[in-house]
């Protein structure tokens, strides 16, 4: 099975860049792999560190693991270190000698940066190790007349410019559920609907999900959800995937390493017409005997199988859904719920919870009135979490200043089994 | 009934939450001649035996409902009364997304507090996981042992008397399967402490060394916070980030949707009942105003009359002074929402840190 | 005119209790005001004081000034000082010593309280002054077992509790737009529609109130906005309402204080019949001839006097609608504005704000999405402003733990004039 | 034009903010002769002197369009080129109502910054009131005096260049008109400073012992409000809270209603097409497949066929690889809301006080 503790061959890993933008790579045994402008290493070099360490490139495309992204106490000779050791203490004591301080900056541009490009060359050249790129920002810093007179803000935007174009930095992390979505909200938000790892993370806490459960998904995020849900699964119970076009757009497994055979036991799928038309749907078969299969040619054979497998799933699918039961439904989908609803809210065993997931508070507005005349879930209501991450330098605390808008909504119910004609409720005003 | 996994029909001795409102769940342990009493009915638990987890159950005489739930971490949070400070769902679910904790996870939790998101821990990590949760607080720690043991939260949660501070969280006698390799080798860890920068220092010897570790230190006020940064940084910890979440809830409503020209007909309505009751009083006056202007004449509200018939029934557009119930299909009305009466403004700070193995 | 700095009769003040309830009461020269189980004073005790001063009731009714419900630093002989400096200062150290702890938090609750409420008459007896109050918290709090073990959160709701029982201090505010709207907020939300100060003060920025403008407004919270806006223009501009029954509900002008003269110049109002059928609406009116006036009777004539001011009256409101180029349109409403705004988007003069608040967002996404077919509002947005305050002890800084839910949102567009028959938009996606 | 009230028509002289879109406001000075050149058009300064302020301007060759705005403080805010952190309107509002500054006030703020803040007090007080703004960066100080001389903003306001935490908030010669009983007499005080704590010091001399007075500092860092607080304790101020205002911005949009009927019928439109290709298939197989399991067999996509007629045309019913534009008649929408796609999620704390003159 795959590694969750250390860097292994075969399997997808991040790689997180200076830049703060990821990748998402498939290592082999060896092999270069190329950051773009931030160089080239070979893959060989990161096997068997453990997740999360951080390398820099030297020469002849070979790693050094360093202590992180903006810190070298680590891993570094002890003469070195006075050096090295530049980027996270100069940055705090720049916050510092800089006092939040927005009252000294001029029209700071490429202008007053002293450095000419010519001089980058030749510090990058003089420079046999990757220490050029520090080196660089030391440099630009000092040559910067007015850096100290920036304001907080634009200085960590100007490091981080720098750092980005400079430092050949990366890290490399185990992929899990938040690193996947995290990786699909930089590249198109859309795809995932807005979705937040906050919004996720409530998603599947008032989901109920655990190793062992039963549940029924529809998720067009692409498989992140269903991703995520697998790796707090690890295996055990299923994942039950309605989609909508003959075949499920769960393109993120691609990522996940598992073994066929756990995903055909963990995830199975059936699409709309197969939920809605259900008889119709189920694939006439019948084995025939044995001594007429043992006597087909080869290819022949294979087809035999092959079909029956295919008929066996789809019926076994059809007929699991059609008893329902399932311990949740969750849901992630730009489908009209209301059209949605009276066909999976039978599905769901009593007292399991219902959450759906949409990237406008309007939307579940319309659910939660539709279910207010519906008696099987019980008190829906609609659910907003937004994080909001700090600049954690001590004595510069602060939320950072700005975000992407997004984020989502969940509405959360409880299915239930009602009293058939109803009962009256008393002293509920 | 578990924590661990749903059951459909219950049996004597589970754990039912009963839920009588939104703010009212009360967790009842089903026994045979014994009664649920609340001022929205009162419930037999004898009929509680044999039905569904999920049904609605009517109360003595068809008096009241209640609806008899599954206990999940999420629904006991809820229900719980408030004895200490709770781990919210907001807060919980995105602690253990980020510390990616799941099936199989070793936790270290301190302190156990309201043993609500040990219970939430439990879920997730199910059966292969391991669970250690500290309190130092000794009634709390009973309480809290109870009802980990009644609600059979013990084959992957193991609750110990301690104070993680002075004492650390180290165990001479780990029971068995409980230990990896003779320690505790926590994966993950949960710190709800008032100084959590002390029991960082403890760590150190009981995560482990196998993989990274991630950790998250829950305090209310900033201060907490830059103390234990700093501690994290001496300790060794890295990618130091604190977050705050704000959690809110809304509620869908109706507003009625009133238009200007129902306004203009009931100032009209108006108008036209006080000139009906000009024109019934000059009836009944010999001096009747000559001009014009008195009609729409409105500094004075018009005097009382007796001839009830003159006045013209009120234009009523808006339900006005009477009680319209929200949704009265006589009306018109807008969906909106509405956030709850209540915000939680500021659960804590969270801080997160990971230390990777030493090479 | 009204006192804007120090205490003065004939006016309308706030009173700030300890329970953080306000009060609004009307000073005379003399009389006692009666703060409920607070205790009773007399008025001219704390009459040309300046407004913000505390006070704390002592014997016979008298008050002494004192530097704050918390705080004892001023105003206090020096002997006196050390006993009773202990308010803020025990508040402090027992937080630092409670360490936001909620480590020993036991069932605190009034068993171990070891005071009872007999000791508490006794020392309410014994001491004469005010002190009393002070030193039962102090023997409380002394004689609570588990009174450090508490959590900061229920230490704060515990002293606030005591404090509010006991303490017989009140300060005294000028009553400002703030204020009143405040005031307002505690005693009905839903009469203020939910309208928080942060969205008030959004509304008034965003119209450009200012002294000398014009203003036409829609105000179903009583007034509270409208005095809020005659707060800023002292006297200077006019504001036009618009109401929807047979009289405007300005109840709130009651508190202003200011002379009926600058009222009547100020604020005009007109129900929603005379801006719809103007010229139905205007009143046939022809002054007599001056001889035929002064043989009236005195008291026909002062009726005759009365109608034709009032006649001028309406008739110079609907002429002044009619003619429109108002600075901007405020509104406070529930009405539907896609019906109002017809009526009233022509009224408003060009590159003048439109601001619309509503209590629910959904309900300014209609008129946002109603104004975009609009093409006489430019670029139309809904806002949202929610201030977040602190618990503010230097080193237990946090956000308060709770708030009540609301506070409104506000739509801002600028009035424009469109060419007749459109123009095409180029290069704007 | 003036920032102090409206004008109807513009004139050769006046400022007009050229609205070209919600994120481009361009400030410009009418003067005959001179063009405004953009990417959306050109527009003649000639054919603006005379037309109304807010009304909508054709460009050169009837090429694209702006809206002549009149300038407001909140507007100028938005046209800013962002030469330093803008105090915005959501901040600006709440200090300016919770100081409760209004006509005839005399205020005092530091620093004059990009002087946005400072039209909007300015604008506020009107010519009764009294603005006093100091700005310690000489080429800042530079351009907001010249800033405020072209906007008229020089009546209710005096601009100084000055450290106020080295050398106070003092005047020898306060300029005529501008002094109360000689002094500065403030009473509203706004720090925009890297170091209020230093400044509260400074306050004394030049506020007003006349009523009680208000202050707002406005700092980025947790840890300055916790050196301001404590220097405001010991200079005697009162009531001191700091609070944060989280600004948000709106818009409306459509999404499209998906139905699952749809969704069902497109799935039945590919079902048939397969069956109809396969037909066609079998038409041109000598070998048919037999079982009618190969009907619904979706592993393997069809091949392409040359008989294009047998293929039905496909079911679209989202519109699904066309590009529809937000609103599209054809289909179902519902109203919703997006937030801004930047959101501020931190401008500053603010931490406010009171000075109640010493009786």
């Amino acid at each position: 099975c795959k590694s969750t503790s250390h860097i292994s061959p075969d399997q997808h890993v991040v790689l997180r860049l200076p830049s703060e933008g990821i990748k998402i790579i498939e290592l082999r045994n060896s092999g270069l792999i190329s950051l773009g402008k931030f160089g080239c290493f070979e893959v060989s070099g990161i096997l068997g560190y453990p997740f999360g360490q951080t390398f820099e490139i030297i020469e002849d495309n070979k790693v050094k693991p360093i202590r992180s992204m903006t810190d070298q106490t680590v891993d570094i000779p002890e003469e070195e270190e006075t050096e090295q050791e530049i980027n996270k203490d100069t940055l705090t004591q720049l916050f510092t000698n800089s006092a939040e301080n927005n009252q000294n900056i001029i029209n700071i541009g490429s202008k007053i940066q002293k450095l000419t490009s010519e001089e980058i060359d030749k510090i990058k050249k003089s420079g046999a190790s990757s220490d050029a790129g520090q080196k660089i920002i030391e440099q630009i810093i000092a040559g910067h007349g007015g850096f100290d007179k920036k304001t907080i803000y634009s200085q960590q935007k100007y490091l981080k410019r720098k750092q980005q174009k400079f430092l050949k930095r990366f890290s490399v992390e185990y992929l899990g559920g938040s690193q996947l979505l995290e990786y699909s909200i930089l590249r198109d938000l859309q795809k995932v609907l807005d979705m937040s790892e906050e919004s996720m993370a409530l998603l599947m806490t008032y989901g109920n999900v655990r190793p062992g459960g039963n549940y029924l998904l529809i998720d067009e995020t692409g498989g992140v959800l269903l991703y995520a849900m697998m790796e707090r699964m690890q295996g055990q119970g299923t994942i039950t995937i309605i989609h909508e076009n003959e075949h499920p757009n769960i393109i993120a497994l691609r990522y996940s390493d598992y073994p066929i055979e756990l995903q055909e036991r963990m995830v199975k799928t059936i699409n709309w017409l197969q939920v809605v038309e259900p008889e119709n749907e189920k694939i006439i078969w019948e084995d025939l005997p044995g001594e007429e299969v043992d006597s087909m040619k080869s290819n022949k054979k294979v087809q035999y199988y092959r079909r029956q497998k295919r008929a066996n799933d789809i019926n076994s699918v059809i007929d699991s859904v059609s008893r329902g039961n399932f311990d949740a439904l969750i849901s992630v989908s730009s489908l009209d719920m209301t059209g949605v609803l009276p066909y999976l809210i039978p599905k769901i065993g009593g007292s399991r919870p219902i959450v759906l997931y949409n990237q406008f508070k309007e939307v579940l507005l319309d659910i939660q009135h539709y279910l207010s005349n519906d008696k099987r879930v019980l008190a829906p209501s609609i659910y907003e979490s937004r994080v909001r991450p700090y600049q954690t330098i001590p004595g510069r605390l602060h939320p950072m200043m700005t975000s992407r808008g997004y984020g989502g909504y969940v509405l959360w119910g409880t299915k239930v089994i009602p009293v058939e004609g109803g009962l009256t409720a008393v002293g509920r005003g | 009934m578990s924590f661990y996994g749903y059951k459909d029909v219950i049996e004597e001795g589970d754990l039912v939450l009963a839920f009588i409102s939104r703010n009212q769940i009360k967790p009842i342990t089903v026994k045979r001649g014994e009664r649920l009493n609340s001022r929205y009915g009162h419930f037999d638990h004898d009929k509680m035996i044999g039905m569904k987890y999920g049904q609605q159950m009517g109360g003595i005489n068809d008096y009241g409902y209640i609806h008899l739930l599954h206990p999940s971490p999420e629904l006991w949070t809820i229900s719980l009364p408030h004895r200490t400070q709770i781990v919210y769902s907001h807060d919980s679910s995105y602690i253990i997304q980020r510390l990616n904790v799941c099936s199989g996870s070793r936790v270290i939790e301190a302190g156990t507090g309201s043993a609500s998101f040990t219970h939430s821990f439990a879920r997730t990590i199910g059966l292969d996981g391991r669970l250690f949760t500290y309190e130092f607080h000794e009634p709390r720690y009973l309480e809290a042992r109870r009802e980990l043991e009644e609600h059979g939260i013990t084959q992957n949660t193991l609750i110990t008397h301690r104070d993680v501070c002075n004492d650390g969280f180290d165990m001479e006698n780990i029971p068995q399967g409980f230990d990896q390799e003779g320690g505790i080798q926590g994966e993950a860890v949960f710190l709800d402490l008032p100084s959590p920068w002390i029991a960082v220092k403890n760590l150190k010897s009981v995560i482990t060394n196998k993989k990274r570790v991630g950790l998250c230190c829950f305090s209310p006020c900033i201060e907490q916070v830059d103390k234990t940064v700093k501690a994290l940084q001496d300790e060794g910890w890295s990618n130091i980030e604190m977050v705050e979440v704000q959690g809110r809830r809304w509620e869908a409503r109706r507003e009625m949707v009133r238009s200007v020209d129902d306004v203009v007909k009931r100032l009209k309505n108006i108008q036209s009942r006080k000139q009906m009751g000009i024109e019934g009083k000059r009836a009944s006056n010999v001096n009747p105003p000559k001009r014009k202007i008195d009609e729409v004449d409105t500094d004075e509200t018009p005097e009382p009359f007796t001839e009830k018939p003159l006045q013209p029934k009120e234009y009523n557009p808006f339900g006005k002074g009477t009680r319209v119930k929200e949704g009265d299909s006589r009306f018109d009305w807008r969906q909106v929402t509405k956030i709850e009466s209540e915000i939680k403004t500021h659960t804590s700070y969270l801080t997160f840190a990971y230390m990777n193995p030493s090479s």
